[in-house]
């Protein structure tokens, strides 16, 4: 495990300037993630989540880091592993969890599936499945903001793999010369769908250590430490609303499971995951809110409001009807339909 | 009332919607300071400024990627892809994001942005800046895809394209530059997915789009001079939507069908405007419906080459009357 | 003779060719180690070794640049791309590169190379992953195209790919992988644009490709038990080149032209077939040439949905029926 | 005029590592291109020259470096500012001049056109139009000469403004990471079409400030003196048959014309011109020669004979008949012809 070097301490020197409301905050986002990705997990053994799936079980303190740092308009763009950062925006766990089952009380109603939860109201601006395709698009979207004086930013999360595509090259050059407030977020969980990413890049870090290209920072944090990334999240954030361009942050993690559904993930090294999982971000957040004086009383409180939010979640799509076919013939075009002659 | 170019009309179509419209932005590569490479865009950096006409690096798939970024959220973006080909280089875009994203959100996403695009033959480029290639866009599900071909249809399809919710790959045709024609004072707002008579007649269909249309009326001249044969030109202007009623309507009337294309041969809108007749309006046909094409071949660089290849008057003339004929 | 699967015909016809020319090497994202996503190349790794088989970063221009390269100096590289809708990422290697630098060097330079990816519907994994996009394919000029519907087929058609002199792109269905089916021992070598009559008929023609294959056979067996109507099927096999002479003939016997494609309705392989028939065999049909097709949507994901949009066997042999008896 | 951070000196310290047969091979070289594209821009005037045309005057010192540092077997990837490279290799100036004229004589007899030029005898595999397309594509001769133990290299030519698209990107990375003998040469000559590189670039440098990205060395060489080129070639082709890998080279140079036929390159600021001019690769390399103590006589014999065969091309290209229709059919396909059906 290679040690991150970090830009920002986590809260080894109890440097409490994060607070205990926003600490709890950070807390329960990696545990709804945590609980509703397991759920989907026991869910697709069960037979009940169709398609395909990409969990961010070990990864939620990049999630809830950034998420926790986003003001209301700030946009999230995606992948398919998109479910921990759409819960992060306080998207509810059951039509997450109804749109990976397929049915109508899914996010978009089975029409889109898991890898492309979206929802505008949030400011999900949608997942997206072709690799690095989203990077363009956020810079758009960081576009209209920089047009327009909105102050929001757009925040573009992707993986390791993602870096050697030619559109992160394209999107970064884009951004950097325009400077936009667009800031891309490359998770690094070492593995692109079974092959580490090690193999496939000349140099150590896929994207920290491509920053210089672009004429940005080096920055490299430790990915499953909450704190860490809220305030590095919070500095990118302040330049973009500064007009001082992009960042380009790459935090270091790891992926419990296997890439996707299907993948039992055997291509790790021996003891790789238990040593991974010895830094679970889940479980040095709890040891952190203890050292900030938080109760167990307390935590054990938002585990179980959790547990039973995902359970409610899980019964409601049980529950829920299949999506209704005439659907399939909606939205295609703008003026509701799919008509494309007279 | 004007005669203004076909490259003049890009401009003012241009001018005309980010005039009426604060959020119509234009992006591409060259097209500010020095107004575009086929010099379509000249005066428009000069007139609205340096933050809504704007030069891009090399990088088609962020200039696409960032006009669907901004239409999704508020903005009506022009992108200019310099010439058609290089669709190839961004045509993730094309193809996978911005049709799909409103559907796959079930409604929550849209995709309001308008990419112009030199397209076609005639300027001895060779293979690779040449091609006629809206069939690339026509088979995309989510996409309006229009080929204007006069300075009237550039400037109402343009208004009619940057106005529309979806979004809309406009071709404008490199040999068509320098042609003028008509233009009427004032604004103009076309409608998409409307197809044109422009010459009526009564002995057979002939569906063109762009530079074939002028071609087609040339050919449906000499028919009629030489041979008595009276054909109807339809020009098609926009592929999706499809007016299928006045092509429908017209071989109703004919009883033949001819389209001419520029593309290549294979999967090209002729087959899917025949594939259409053959179908809904099989016994209406008097005889078989025919394609006349570029043959299925990259594009010749040479003159004399490239001349022959590309569907001429001739060509058409003798096509459709050796057709009525046999 | 033993019955495989269409996933490990897939390995079986790469290794065939490995195993014969030490010029042919494969390249992809995860095909080495991993054996492939859709575990279609489990084993060629260890059998070839990493000089000739090996994995890639995620970089489809570089996979397919390379193969392009490799091949132009002596190689006959078989590139995957995992996801057939990818082709959209590096579409200028399939539209610009691979099926020009033959003409455009007059002869020069040649190409021989495969790409092999994973095409279709099925699998409920939504719009970007579950396209149909042979049709991307076909309108290019230099390419030919090639879709198997069977394990022999793919090992045949392999063989053939590989060891034909021009870019070949070879479409693997993702919903037949875990199909099966008889396979002779030994070398399989099969021809390329030759489609095959996999049921004889006389009242009407069914062309169809790849998974829509076993679907419109079932339909025809469903129309002859319940209706009487003998449908003849063709499994078109290959787009490029396209075995017209297989299919005319087929409905010069049958008088009915049907098309089953899985790709969304515009401008498909159905469309070229029919304008085909319909300009050279006008006078053989006795009704309309019809398409049966996906409608021109992006793929919903929901199972429920999905289901529904392709091609069924019931939606053929109800179109067939209520066409032939109207 | 950015002043070149040369890795390698020119002449200045009488180094005559060179030798004065590789050194008249070099100015030859130049020469021949030179008097070539001046005669490309004259018959364009003359209304000769069909469809668009790429000149490269100013820019003849990287091509006749390079070419001059290449063996036989070396394979040359080139642009539509090919004419040089193609020339430099040694194709004769009358199919050169033919293919741009679109004459039977031409290289490839009027089916690609000036931008497309081809001589796979001499080792030009080609000459692509879509920016950055042919740097994954010598990245594939590469490997074949790397998988075959063949010890040749690809050299692959490319301007400034290729440097954004996503293409270099995945070639550079997959280049660096596969080890590939294959030398990535960028003429920066400051502009794209109409627009300088500066203003869509956030670093100084477009290709040699991103070079780290790829874990290799930062190489930036004065363009312009043929000297520099030639040695940079020559260590950069030796690490490639080494099997140390790839080689990014950015060459500062600047093009005399317009980027085609039809710019008159209004958008140069004043004065921009001429500076260069006053370092013209061609005077430069004249006085090089001068100082290396080549008589005048000899220089001058090598001018009138480059001129006498630019002048016989000329004339028999002018002669030469347009090239024969039933080659429109040809070549599509391997078997000769373009049948797509049976
Ligand atoms: C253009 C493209 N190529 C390949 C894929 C297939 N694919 C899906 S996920 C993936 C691995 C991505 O790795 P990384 O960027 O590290 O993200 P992670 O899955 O680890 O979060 C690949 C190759 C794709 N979706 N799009
Ligand atoms: C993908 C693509 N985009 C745009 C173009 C149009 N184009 C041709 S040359 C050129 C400028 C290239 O600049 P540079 O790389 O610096 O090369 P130079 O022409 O200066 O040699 C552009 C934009 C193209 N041919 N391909
Ligand atoms: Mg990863
Ligand atoms: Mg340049």
């Amino acid at each position: 495990m290679t040690p991150p070097n970090d830009r920002t301490n986590g809260g080894a020197g109890l440097n409490d300037d994060i607070g205990e409301a926003k600490r709890l905050e950070l807390y329960r986002l990696q545990v709804v993630i945590r609980e509703s990705e397991q759920r989907a997990f026991d869910l697709f053994l069960q037979n009940l989540v169709k398609g395909t799936s990409h969990l961010s079980l070990g990864q939620e303190a990049v999630a809830a880091g950034f998420a926790g740092a986003m003001k209301k308009g700030d946009l999230s763009f995606c992948t398919y592993r998109g479910h921990a950062h759409t819960l992060a925006r306080g998207v509810s766990v059951e039509k997450v969890l109804g749109e990976l089952m397929q049915k109508d009380n899914g996010l978009m109603r089975g029409k889109g599936g898991s890898m492309h939860l979206t929802s505008e109201e949030h400011g999900v601006m949608g997942s997206y499945a072709i690799i690095g395709a989203h990077l363009p698009i956020a810079c758009g979207a960081a576009w209209r903001a920089q047009y327009r004086g909105d102050k929001d930013v757009s925040v573009c999360f992707f993986g390791d793999g993602t870096t050697n595509i030619g559109a992160f090259h394209e999107a970064l050059n884009f951004a950097a010369v325009w400077k936009l407030p667009v800031v891309f977020v490359c998770e690094n969980n070492l593995y692109m769908e079974y092959t580490p990413i090690k193999d496939v890049i000349p140099i150590p870090q896929p994207a920290a250590d491509r920053a210089s290209a672009y004429g940005l920072e080096r920055i490299l944090i430790d990915g499953n430490d909450a704190d860490v990334v809220y305030r590095t999240a919070q500095k990118a954030f302040a330049r973009a609303r500064a007009g001082e361009g992009p960042s380009l942050i790459e935090c270091l993690t790891y992926r419990h499971s296997g890439h996707s559904r299907a993948d039992p993930a055997k291509y790790r090294p021996e003891g790789e995951l238990e040593e991974w999982k010895k830094r679970d971000p889940v479980k040095i957040y709890r040891e952190r809110l203890k050292q900030f004086g938080v109760k167990e009383d307390a935590i054990a409180e938002i585990d179980a409001s959790v547990r039973k939010e995902v359970d409610d979640a899980t019964e409601a799509c049980k529950a829920a009807p299949p999506p209704p076919l005439d659907i399939i013939s909606t939205d295609v075009y703008a003026d509701g339909g799919w008509a494309w002659r007279n | 009332m004007a005669e203004i170019s076909y490259r003049d009309a890009v401009t003012r179509g241009i001018a005309q919607e980010m005039a009426r419209d604060p959020d119509v932005v234009f992006l591409g590569e060259d097209v500010a300071k020095p107004g575009g490479c086929f010099k379509a865009t000249v005066g428009l950096y000069e007139q609205f400024g340096a933050l809504r006409v704007r030069d891009t690096p090399i990088s088609e798939q962020a200039i696409l990627g960032a006009a669907m970024g901004a239409a999704m959220t508020g903005l009506k973006p022009i992108a200019e892809i310099m010439f058609s080909d290089f669709i190839a280089v961004c045509f993730d875009y094309i193809a996978n994001e911005f049709p799909k994203s409103r559907y796959m959100s079930n409604g929550q996403l849209k995709c309001p942005l308008v990419v112009r695009t030199a397209n076609g033959a005639g300027s001895r480029f060779g293979a690779q800046h040449s091609q006629s290639v809206e069939n690339w866009c026509m088979m995309i599900p989510g996409l309006k895809v229009v080929a204007p071909s006069t300075p009237r249809d550039v400037i109402g399809l343009m208004a009619a394209a940057v106005r529309d919710p979806d979004p809309v790959i406009f071709f404008e045709h490199k040999s068509l530059y320098n042609s003028k024609g008509e233009v009427p004072d004032g604004e103009i707002v076309d409608t998409l997915g409307s197809a044109k008579i422009v010459r009526p007649g009564k002995d057979a269909t002939i569906c063109a789009l762009a530079l074939m249309v002028p071609r087609a009326l040339e050919a449906a001249e000499r028919l009629k001079i030489d041979h008595g044969i009276d054909c109807e030109v339809v020009d098609v202007r926009s592929l999706v939507p499809l007016d299928t009623q006045t092509i429908l309507g017209s071989v109703a009337r004919t009883g033949r069908l001819f389209t001419v294309e520029e593309n290549p041969r294979l999967c090209g809108w002729g087959a899917e405007i025949v594939s259409i007749v053959a179908d809904e309006a099989f016994y209406d046909l008097d005889g078989p419906p025919v394609r006349i094409t570029t043959p299925h071949i990259p594009l010749p660089a040479a003159d004399i080459m490239e001349d022959v290849v590309l569907p001429t008057p001739d060509r058409i003339a003798e096509t459709v009357k050796r057709s009525l004929e046999a």
